[in-house]
């Protein structure tokens, strides 16, 4: 059975080691912060110029001054902390983060990232600071579904979709399978109702 | 003195063709009663330098729906508000230049602190890269960028003195200290303004010496869904 | 968890031959608990990157005169009361590489933040200047600067939390911000550590992100005379 | 009459623009301060990580946390602020300060300035501050005596001592004549108990 999107939230929660420092991208990202537990002490860091991160606000917690990079309202923990964009991602570009997990368009099995431009020629190009977490971060973990909506895989030998990063991902968690990718390909972690064979045909 | 009283006089004398280091990510520091006084002075084929290329119709969707804005650097411009700034782009009727994020807030520290231009990691092999000097250092690959330097800056804080000293509000903080360094004149709106002697010199987070005009705004909230 | 017990395990592990930060201009800010801790553990051959190379027979003063240090980075040795540092260097037992004060601060930010490089107008013209690559840009002359990183930082702080949040105090802030960015292991040594959730948010100096071992240490202060 | 060391000082607090940001330079330029008057509203940098620094402090007043470049004990002023030594150097190199004042072995008529290193071989090499502060505040302001203790002019077509910064100096106060240098060379403002002729003949 392949992985709804909590349930990949939730493996890529597992993953995610105790005490680490993590950004979580805009999107689906975000949905491994519900899986997180206390004991694991991640703190969260959003490029807006926050440590320690809470949940998203509701009711009268929402305050305008207080926004995750997504814009969304949230809430401050205790032992958090506020500064400005250079400080933000001089921890992110300096290699401060443990690890941050990103949305993708495309993944080479090589660890290249495509995630900020379809490549479509009247698309207005907007990067935020994909590029700087995906050079930042000690780990770089993509969450995406593995094919995409007219069924072509989204790990692949080489990507198509211009680049946010090359080398950079590590880790990357689908629906049907969890694959290390680096220098040498793609291997295999885990997989969720597919056989490596099919797996195999596709990257 | 550097407070004024009313925001018409804090934009006074902005020019034509100036560069506008605008504050702000999505509307949380963005200065809207400067921005809506810029508006009204009047000053056109204006430079844009935000994070966003504005939301809905107010503050820099205004700015940009009344003509003014010859061209944005900014690192997100599409949003799912950003119907003013889509419409004058597609009809090319702004110049755009996109930006990653951390490279948007180096480039305007290295114009704040006299550095000339930095290697950065970020955007290596990329079409941002695309015309920019390449360097290997220590095998790894970087990119020459250039400072960004403002002619003005517009930023929202929380409380200032009237030496200038400025204290933020949570991730209202964001682009405004960056930006009060790389300008040649730093004008702040603010909740308040409190007595010199009472922010506390420790948690100062802009001092004053790089903060040219002060005016208090009430303190507005713009709750545009779907901002980014 | 981040707190240690006692100096001696927030300096173990340290190994010969390392790039050490330490904190501190003149005596304010300097981690002499640390330094003693340092000379205890009996790391050797190590690179020493500070403001100063010590001041009296006491903190850097002490390391240097124990022998572990092969090389001194730092903008201003001499001092009147440096002669454990000035007779090493005049008989040719310790390297010095003397570096501008804003050089010194800049290439550490540099290496915290990613910046493989960044051009610099300090220094040119001058012998400082030699060997290093010059660009001119918008008509002014530079210096290429590179990082400078350390594999451990030694700072002093105020107060910490568990979590490593730090805030100094006054003129004792110096390097230690900069430096926890730009070591591999960043220790500090505070005069008090607070219950999570008292340190405001908004008044953090040093993120917890940057600091690895927070020791509680008596503040003490040297007043040696004619510090410079 | 020529100068004291007082008197200078007066001069060149007199010269420093009402609200400027100042840094005064370790030695003789620290007595400016005592001059300035509250009127001026002059604000005083220290580039170990204050604005708004105070007189010395004296009695229980002295902390060991707080001190000038000079590592003398001072005292904060209202309105003071504290940054590390990256913000501090940004303001210093930014160009964000009005004027500093410094001491000088040698000042050429062109700007170029001579005060760190006499050039002895076997002089430990300190740089400090000096070469950030040289050019990085908006005018630099060289106080010193026109004549080294063996009667030679410190004033000079061409520095001999190893060079702090090149054409960075906007003007000279001494004890005998204040001066303009610059591009078009050295120019006397003010003259004190020294005829023009004399003066021709040293610049």
């Amino acid at each position: 059975m392949s992985l709804s999107t909590d349930e990949l939230a939730a493996l890529v929660a597992r993953d995610i080691p105790a005490d680490s420092y993590v950004n979580l991208g805009i999107g689906q990202p975000t949905r491994v912060a519900d899986h997180l537990t206390p004991e694991q002490g991640v703190i969260l860091h959003t490029e807006n110029g926050m440590l320690n991160m809470g949940p998203a606000a509701t009711g009268d917690d929402v305050d305008p001054d207080l926004t995750n990079a997504g814009k969304v309202p949230v809430t401050e923990l205790p032992g958090a902390s506020y500064f400005h964009h250079a400080d933000s991602f001089l921890m992110m570009r300096g290699g401060h983060l443990d690890v941050c997990v990103l949305g993708a368009f495309q993944v080479s099995v090589h660890g290249d990232l495509a995630n900020w431009h379809t490549g479509a020629a009247d698309a207005i190009p907007a990067v935020g600071g994909a590029m700087d977490l995906a050079i930042g971060a000690k780990q770089v973990f993509v969450m995406m579904t593995l094919f995409d909506k007219q069924g072509r895989p989204k790990l692949v030998p080489a990507c198509t979709y211009p680049l946010t990063g090359l080398r950079c991902v590590s880790r990357v968690y689908t629906d049907l399978a969890v694959f290390d990718v680096g220098p040498g390909g793609a291997v295999v972690r885990e997989s969720f109702g597919i056989t490596r064979e099919q797996l195999r045909q596709v990257t | 003195m550097k407070i004024r009283d009313t925001v018409d006089e804090a934009v006074a004398g902005i020019a034509d063709g100036s560069t506008v280091l605008v504050g702000g990510f999505g509307l949380a520091g963005m200065p809207f009663d400067l921005i809506e006084g810029l508006i009204r002075q009047g000053a056109t084929g204006l430079t844009i330098v935000s994070n966003n290329a504005g939301n809905g119709d107010v503050g820099l969707a205004a700015l940009l729906k009344a003509g003014r804005v010859q061209k944005v650097i900014c690192s997100f411009p599409r949003q799912s508000d950003s119907y003013v700034f889509d419409d004058l782009y597609r009809t090319g009727r702004i110049e755009l230049e996109v930006v990653p994020q951390g490279n948007l807030a180096e480039r305007m520290r290295a114009a704040g602190a006299g550095i000339g231009a930095f290697y950065c990691p970020t955007a290596v092999g990329t079409p941002l890269a695309e015309g920019k000097e390449t360097r290997t250092i220590d095998g790894r690959d970087y990119l020459l960028e250039y400072p960004i330097k403002g002619d003005v800056a517009l930023i929202s804080a929380h409380r200032a003195d009237r030496m200038g000293n400025l204290v933020y509000r949570k991730t209202a903080r964001n682009f405004g200290p960056v930006m009060a360094t790389a300008a040649t004149t730093t004008i702040v709106q603010v909740s308040e303004v409190v007595p010199v002697g009472s922010l506390d010199p420790e948690t100062v987070v802009t001092p004053g010496i790089f903060v040219d005009r002060v005016v208090r705004a009430e303190a507005r909230h713009y709750m545009v869904q779907g901002a980014r």
